[in-house]
């Protein structure tokens, strides 16, 4: 896209070019509107075969987003029909352009279920937007012809912008889904709903690389401006002016790790000094490093999540001379401390394999996560499935958050690990399970999902906080306990995590978690490397000194015309005959 | 300002300071390097040594008591015999194993030189050229002294398993009992032809003389074979019962491995011998003052370095064959040698071989500067070093490749896909026929510098040398490649025609080269002496490379019995019965290597204190040949 | 091979050639060229651990060559000596001087200070199957077995259309996730899984259908002992899908990606 | 000559065997030690034995070193996998653990066809498990394509203390000298 090539450097020049570039993808996109739609059968042909060999699947035979796959996607597959596209550069709630159809389908969204189609080739891509723009009738109407709004190329971001964005992000209601922090838990959040009355979640702006229409500045910007059809994202176009958009994009893109998620796949156990103190909380952590983890569905066990509201958690891990301690975080839209959660508990089944039926009524999703808690207007939701006691009074909810750590009951010798999913009949794994609604954690002995028991011998201890849309849960045990696996320094310990979010109406087997991460338990003290680079660099420089003195004194004192000349040849070319 | 310092006359007082200070950091880094190689050769306590039982100082009251007590006690113990005693130090497992090491590097010595001393005495007389006769003489110069110290370690070796492992070494005399009186009777007769051998030159009547040099030669085969069954019986024992008891010692004395190993050792000795009296004449051509004694070590290095390397090139052979009655003889043997343990040993010996082989061409590229009108020769070296090259480097190819976790990813598995096809049997299979061929091209290269074909056919044979060439070439590469294709039992056999193929190669090119340059015009004289310095510090390179393989492959062969003494029978149960680290043997190896050079380096000075050689005072009927000292090396 | 590099090193050794450079640069330039050929040249990386021996070897050829006559060595000694003795490159020197002792510091540095990466354990791509297993209570016969509906491709291919269907369903309700929409192992979760899931595009026609459907059954816990790892996150689908549903989606698995299976004849037997 | 013949002469040496010995440094180091003695309690349940049967299979046994479990082309030993259902009908008249243990103490009496003898008594060196051990082993076997029953206390043809010939089917080439299998391997 021209604009997203233009720097921070760009100047009139590329301005130009911008205003060059987008008038003529106006322009084209204008022909082509009216030129598509009058296309013949046969010049959709291409597109609709691509279309029923890749996407059908999911989007549908006829575009209406109820493929096989669709009942257990979310967000939901695009239903064509409609003519909502949220990702554009046209106007809210106008028609996407032919560029913009093409990107998408280029690029995927992240963290959903739409891959990015980077082998299809530019006909093909471009046949299959044509194709894509035949399910709904608004693209025939020529006044629908899109017209791209003007995106300018990007300022610079400064400091100055990022605080001016931070005070603007504030003052115009975008606290109120995202969040004062944008870890998308605003007052507002937990009452969303799209167009077709499924519950949706506002962004979490601190994970620019779960942003479904891309994550760079100008990516923001656009979304910014263009709002997202279909979803209570509006569009800022008319309300802000483009500096102050931008100030708005500086800052969101100031809230996230500018390197990326930075996912890792070892933990590094730091060990401290001053013995670890719960009172303490997070403050234990400070020297620890942070293991982002991601994580994905429990698509195997019934009843499946296909997609957890957690898309990673980060992990710190310390130990002192009788302890190992992890803190556990992760973003959490609401705290949900009231219900109940176990990781054996049976759960409601409200979905699922048969694919539910179109036109899910209002109020319910169809696939059963994303409920949104008794708080709004959607009790219908809420009894059929809970065989529990009756959630306490007030604001409560049903299910509560929760959090577990799992590590293999021996530690496993050879290559063979525990299956990741809560081990299996040979290979039990432990579980330090914490259910937020109770003041410590638990702790259960696995044999599978099916084969959960408690094993409680108060080893494990713990705290957990929310605080500002994310939950900090610390988790503490004996390195050495009576029974289970023990941690040692220099050695590696599989770990893996699960993750329950009550709202989403998690539990059992319902959750997020992620497959075997190691949990490294770095020894107390770390050679330093000091001594070995000195000890090579003396030796380098005493060889070369060696080199360097030996070559003078056999060559400095025999004058300079000799070296490299007859002197050098001495050797064979000196030895004539006789 | 330093610009001031370095460009001023101060040059060399800068120099002057800097000197001291060079030199004591360089001194500093030799302790700092010697404590390292020193602390990591430490000996390793293996885990299973009882740890010492610290008890609490006894009072002093008690002291006394104690004494009395223990002597009493130590009366009334009953003498019992000791299964295993310590070596200080080092420990006996250590101790034995270089002091073997030595024994047999020595021993290899003395069975390979009067072998070629013999050979190049037959040419001398059968062609009656006095070079070749006195080339023989020098040869068993270095005899009588190696001979004395090879005995001398093996005494060394006898009492050492006498004191360190009497228990066992008790069974092996037991078992082999009847083998050791001929064995002591042929050592006199060794004695005796090697005395007369040497002190008899010229004295005799030729014949008679050959007749003592080969009656040494029977006489040493015939020791090393009987050494053999010993070593043989412990790796692959018979002719014994399940407990041991002896059934028949003709079976212990032929057993599985004995006649290949004596094979293998026979051609491998052979080339040993070749390399390290090459390493002598080297060390004298350096130290020759006299254009007459550097024509002359010139000489005797290259025909050291030919015999070497001849007897080098079917030792893989040798080896596979070796390898097959291992595999023969037990299954679990042949899988610990090839893919358990030992099996990144072979990586280290295709390091080992590859640097010979490259180490061979390269004294034949330099030797080329013997002969003028070498030039357009010069050109083809480029070609055989990439050939050479890339045999080395598929030879070194590991089969389970060391990689980490990311790298792995890249690869897309831990196999990788196209080193995965280099780490396997075909492909080695290949190389090592590829580096054979190419060598032995650079030998032809070699003998024709300075030589024009005249016969009238000159072009066609050349034609037809390289087409033979290109052929042997092309069916080694077809089918390293289609071995890829075809299932294991199949895959084995085809190195059959691999071999024979490069064999019929040079033996057919060798004929038509013989013809080709029958009367052929010389453009340069073969100049005996006139080649780079550097040379003969390759060929010093190359022994030592030599010994070091010796010292490897002996390390397999007997570290292969892992915890046992007799494989399968006798059990070691000393705390030295674990199998050390290859980094550990190869630091084992490279001490033994250094203490056979210094020991050696003994002889060819005990040597070198003999007469000047008798060419000395026919000095003037030899062409005067000679090169000036080469001051670059 | 990555074309490109490839052919850029390729050009570059010919105009080492063209050019005629002097044999110092001319070594170095070889050596340099061959690094990045070996660290660079390959689609899938040679480990540093392989690329280490192989430079050495590099090493060793490239110094034999240099040195293989008297005027190569007077060609790479000359500037070497001239550079250590002549007074205009004092300065020169003292930087050299300086600058390697602190470039092997600076790699001793990075040596040791290495990221931890777990422990790796050898993965077999392909382990060997048993002779049978059983699903199902049904005992399935690996070795000798077919595709009960493969049949059908040539007998009613209205018929099997319909089951390639089926495993078209099947496949977009549990293993897309994983496997991804082109199954090329780029579905929503392949970030948060390790190993990732199998790439059903590169090695399906080496194998059987009773081999996928072995590993679709079985999965990560079915996997013999030598078949690791065991961190593999694939079910044992035995435990949710029927029979038919599992050989429904093999089927569909070679028909999206333009693959036959291999036939029991190619497959070696005993 | 400036620097010493004889100090360059040994700094070649020592440059050599130092570089060689460098390079045994990079290869991977690994010490084997010798199988340990494992003292098997009498009280061992039949699942502790199928663990402490696999235990042997890879170690002390080393039956892994030939022997294979799920894999399929070009072997040069049976494979295991699933050998328990393959086991109770090889020879007849044995049952699965009576051939199994004849498969251990005498491999030779039966050749299962298509391979070549090879495998050493097992009981004996350099291999040498106990009775015990060896019902560990048959444990293990069982799992693969059945369910272990043997115990202990379980008694066989070998460990039952009869002299009678165990009926011997098949090939049987070197009656019952010991070197017989030794022999049989050549090829």
């Amino acid at each position: 896209m021209s604009f997203r090539l233009s720097g921070p450097r760009s100047s009139l020049s590329a301005y130009a070019a911008v205003l060059i570039a987008v008038s003529c993808v106006a322009t084209t996109r204008s022909v082509r509107a009216a030129g598509a739609q009058a296309g013949t059968a046969a010049q959709l042909e291409p597109g609709r075969v691509i279309y029923l060999e890749y996407c059908a699947q999911c989007h549908g035979e006829k575009g209406d987003g109820e493929g096989y796959a669709a009942s257990h996607l979310h967000p939901r597959p695009r239903n064509f029909t409609t003519g909502k596209f949220k990702i554009r550069t046209t106007p809210n709630g106008a028609l996407p352009t032919h560029e913009d159809l093409v990107r998408i389908i280029r690029r995927g969204m992240p963290y959903t279920s739409m891959p990015a189609w980077p082998d299809l080739s530019d006909q093909e891509v471009s046949a299959l937007a044509n194709f894509i723009t035949t399910f709904s009738p608004d693209f025939s109407n020529p006044e629908n012809a899109p017209k791209p709004v003007p995106l300018p190329s990007a300022p610079r971001s400064t400091k100055e912008s990022i605080d001016q964005g931070k005070k603007l992000y504030e003052e115009n209601g975008c606290v109120k889904c995202h969040g004062a922090l944008g870890r998308g838990d605003g007052p507002s959040a937990p009452t969303l709903v799209d167009d077709w009355g499924n519950p949706i979640r506002p962004a979490d702006l601190t994970q620019r690389w779960t942003f479904r229409g891309g994550s760079s500045r100008e990516d923001i910007f656009r979304t910014m401006s263009t709002g997202l059809n279909g979803t209570p994202m509006p569009s800022f176009l008319d309300a802000l002016k483009d500096e102050q958009r931008w100030a708005i994009t500086d800052f969101i893109d100031s809230l996230s790790e500018p390197s990326g998620p930075g996912y890792t796949n070892v933990v590094i156990t730091k060990h401290v000094d001053d013995p670890i103190d719960l009172a303490k909380g997070t403050a234990n952590f400070e020297s620890a490093r942070v293991a982002r983890l991601p994580i994905i569905g429990q698509i195997t066990e019934p009843v499946r999540e296909f997609h957890p509201p957690a898309t990673s958690v980060t992990v710190q891990a310390i130990y002192d001379a009788e302890s190992i301690a992890l803190l556990v975080r992760w973003h959490d839209m609401s705290a949900e401390r009231t219900g109940k959660n176990g990781p054996s508990l049976p759960v409601p089944r409200e979905e699922e394999e048969e694919g539910a039926p179109a036109g899910v009524q209002v109020g319910k999703s169809p696939f059963g996560e994303e409920e949104v808690a008794p708080t709004g207007a959607q009790q219908a939701g809420k009894d059929p499935f809970a065989e529990e006691a009756a959630a306490p009074s007030g604001p409560a909810s049903e299910f509560s958050d929760a959090v577990a750590i799992q590590i293999p009951s021996q530690v496993p010798t050879g290559t063979r690990k525990p299956y990741f999913i809560f081990g299996d009949a040979q290979n039990p794994v432990d579980l330090w399970f914490f259910d937020l609604a109770r003041p410590a954690p638990l702790q259960f002995t696995a044999k599978g999902s099916a084969d959960i028991a408690p094993n409680d011998t108060g080893d494990v201890t713990g705290v957990a906080s929310y605080e500002q849309g994310e939950w900090s849960v610390i988790f503490k045990r004996p390195l050495r306990p009576a029974s289970g696996a023990p941690f040692s320094p220099g050695q590696f310990m599989p770990v893996a995590l699960s993750v329950w979010d009550g709202f989403s109406r998690e539990r059992g087997n319902r959750r997020g978690l992620t497959v075997w991460y190691s949990l490294y338990a770095e020894p107390e003290n770390i050679p330093s490397a000091v001594g070995p680079m000195v000890k090579t660099a003396l030796l380098i420089l005493a060889i070369e000194l060696a080199i360097i003195g030996w070559v003078r004194w056999r060559y400095a004192s025999r004058g300079r015309e000799e070296l490299g000349g007859a002197r050098l040849r001495a050797g064979g070319a000196t030895a004539g005959p006789p | 300002m330093t610009n001031g310092i370095m460009n001023g006359a101060m040059n060399r007082r800068v120099l002057i300071l800097l000197g001291p200070v060079a030199g004591i950091v360089m001194f500093l880094g030799v302790v700092w390097m010697a404590s390292v190689f020193v602390g990591h050769n430490e000996y390793k306590e293996p885990y299973r040594a009882p740890a010492a039982t610290a008890d609490a100082t006894p009072r002093a009251e008690g002291v006394a008591a104690e004494k009395a007590a223990a002597e009493t006690k130590a009366k009334a113990t009953p003498y019992t015999e000791a299964e295993y005693r310590r070596f200080p130090g080092v420990g006996s497992r250590v101790a034995i194993w270089s002091v073997a090491q030595l024994h047999l590097l020595f021993a290899a010595f003395v069975l390979a030189v009067p072998m070629f001393a013999f050979i190049i005495e037959v040419i001398g007389y059968k062609t009656g050229d006095e070079r070749y006769d006195r080339l023989a003489h020098e040869f068993t110069n270095l005899l009588s002294v190696s001979f004395s110290l090879t005995a001398t370690f093996g005494a060394f070796l006898t009492f050492m398993l006498i004191i360190l492992y009497p228990k066992f070494t008790n069974y092996l005399m037991s078992v082999f009992s009847p083998t050791f009186l001929p064995y002591v009777l042929l050592f006199f007769f060794e004695a005796f032809f090697l005395y007369t051998y040497y002190y008899g030159w010229g004295k005799f009547h030729p014949l008679v003389h050959l007749g003592l040099g080969l009656g040494l030669n029977v006489v040493g085969t015939a020791i090393m074979m009987i050494a053999n069954a010993w070593l043989t019986f412990m790796m692959s024992p018979r002719g014994i019962s399940d407990t041991g008891a002896v059934l028949s010692v003709r079976d212990a004395i032929f057993n599985y491995t004995w006649l290949p190993i004596n094979v293998h050792r026979f051609i491998a000795n052979i080339a040993f011998g070749g390399s390290v009296a090459a390493a002598y004449a080297a060390f004298k051509f350096l130290q020759a003052e006299t254009d007459e004694e550097r024509a002359h070590y010139d000489w005797m290095g290259y025909i050291g370095n030919f015999v070497a390397i001849s007897a080098f090139l079917p030792l893989p052979f040798a080896g596979y064959w070796l390898a097959k009655e291992i595999y023969a003889f037990s299954q679990t043997l042949g899988l610990t040698m090839m893919g358990g343990a030992f099996s990144w040993l072979f990586i280290i010996q295709a390091v080992l071989i590859g640097n010979l082989f490259l180490a061979a061409n390269y004294y034949l590229w330099l030797g080329m500067g013997r002969v003028e009108g070498v030039q357009p020769l010069q050109k083809f070296i480029k070609y055989l070093l990439i050939g050479i090259t890339l045999c080395f480097a598929v030879w070194a190819t590991p089969r389970s490749i060391i990689a980490t976790v990311s790298e792995i990813r890249a690869m897309g598995g831990s196999a990788h896909p196209i080193l995965g096809y280099l780490g396997v049997m075909s492909a080695k299979n290949t190389a090592v026929n590829i580096l054979i061929l190419t060598t032995f091209m650079s030998f032809l290269l070699y003998r024709r510098t300075g030589k024009v074909a005249t016969v009238a056919w000159a072009k066609i044979g050349h034609a037809a040398q390289l087409a033979i060439f290109a052929t042997a070439a092309f069916i080694v590469i077809f089918l390293g490649v289609y071995g890829y294709f075809v299932e294991a039992t199949v895959r084995i056999r085809l190195s059959v025609p691999q071999v024979s193929s490069v064999l019929m190669a040079m033996v057919s090119i060798t004929a038509i080269d013989v013809f080709l340059f029958r009367g052929a015009t010389r453009t340069g004289e073969v100049r005996w002496g006139r080649i780079p310095r550097i040379s003969q510090y390759v060929l010093i390179f190359i022994a030592v490379t030599f010994t070091w393989l010796m010292g490897l492959m002996g390390y397999v062969r007997s570290g292969l019995r892992q915890h046992w003494h007799v494989y399968g029978v006798v059990r070691d149960t000393s705390p030295d019965a674990f199998t050390p680290t290859l980094g550990f043997a190869t630091k084992v190896v490279s001490v033994t290597v250094l203490e056979f050079f210094l020991l050696i380096g003994v002889v060819f000075w005990i040597a070198s204190l003999h007469d000047r050689p008798d060419f000395q005072r026919q000095a003037k009927t030899t062409r005067r040949t000679g090169a000036h000292e080469a001051e670059l090396t | 091979m990555k074309i490109p590099i490839v052919l850029a090193v390729a050009v570059a050794f010919g105009l080492l050639r063209f050019l005629r450079v002097k044999l110092l640069i001319w070594a170095a330039a070889w050596w340099i060229g061959i690094y990045i050929l070996l660290r660079f040249g390959f689609t899938a990386p040679i480990p540093s651990s392989v690329i280490t021996i192989y430079m050495g070897i590099v090493s060793i050829a490239i110094l034999a060559y240099v040195s293989s006559s008297q005027e190569r060595r007077d060609e790479i000694s000359g500037p070497l000596i001239r550079f250590m003795t002549e007074k205009r490159y004092t300065l020169l020197l003292a930087v050299a001087v300086v600058a390697i002792p602190a470039l092997a510091a600076a790699n001793v540095y990075v040596r040791m200070n290495v990221s931890i990466e777990p422990p790796l354990f050898s993965r077999t791509v392909h382990p060997a199957s048993p002779a049978d297993i059983t699903v199902h209570d049904k005992r399935i016969d690996l070795d000798a077995g077919e595709n009960p509906f493969r049949h059908l491709e040539t007998s009613n291919p209205q018929e099997f259309r319909k089951h390639v269907e089926n495993g078209r369903r099947v496949y977009y309700q549990n293993c897309v996730f994983c496997h991804g929409d082109t199954m090329s192992a780029n579905g929503m979760f392949v970030h948060g899984l390790d190993p990732i899931p199998t790439n059903f595009h590169d090695t399906i026609a080496q194998l059987r259908e009773t081999f996928l459907f072995w590993r679709i059954s079985k999965g990560g816990p079915g996997l013999p002992d030598e078949g690791g790892p065991w961190d593999t996150a694939m079910p044992a689908w035995e435990k949710f899908l029927q029979e038919d549903e599992m050989w429904d989606a093999v089927l569909f698995l070679y028909d999206f990606t333009g693959q036959r299976p291999r036939g029991r004849e190619e497959v070696a037997t005993k | 000559m400036t620097v010493p013949l004889i100090a360059r002469i040994g700094a070649l040496v020592l440059a050599t065997t130092a570089f060689y010995g460098y390079v045994g440094q990079m290869v991977p180091q690994k010490e084997v030690q010798p199988p340990a003695e494992v003292v098997l309690k009498s009280d061992l349940t039949t699942a502790d034995m199928v663990k402490v049967g696999r235990e042997i299979m890879e170690g002390k046994g080393l039956c892994l070193t030939c022997h294979t479990i799920g894999k399929s082309g070009a072997l040069r030993f049976p494979d295991l996998a699933g050998v328990d259902g393959r086991a109770k009908s090889r020879v007849a008249g044995l049952s699965d653990v009576e051939y199994f243990a004849q498969s251990m103490y005498e491999p030779w009496a039966f050749i299962v066809p298509g391979f070549n003898p090879g495998m050493p008594p097992i009981n004996k060196p350099p291999v040498g498990l106990t009775d015990q051990e060896i019902l560990c082993v048959i444990a293990y076997l069982q799992t693969l394509g059945g369910t272990p029953t043997v115990t202990l206390q379980t008694k066989h043809h070998y460990n039952s203390g009869t002299t009678a010939a165990p009926p011997s089917q098949g090939v049987s080439p070197g009656g019952t000298q010991p070197e017989a299998p030794l022999k049989g391997e050549k090829r």
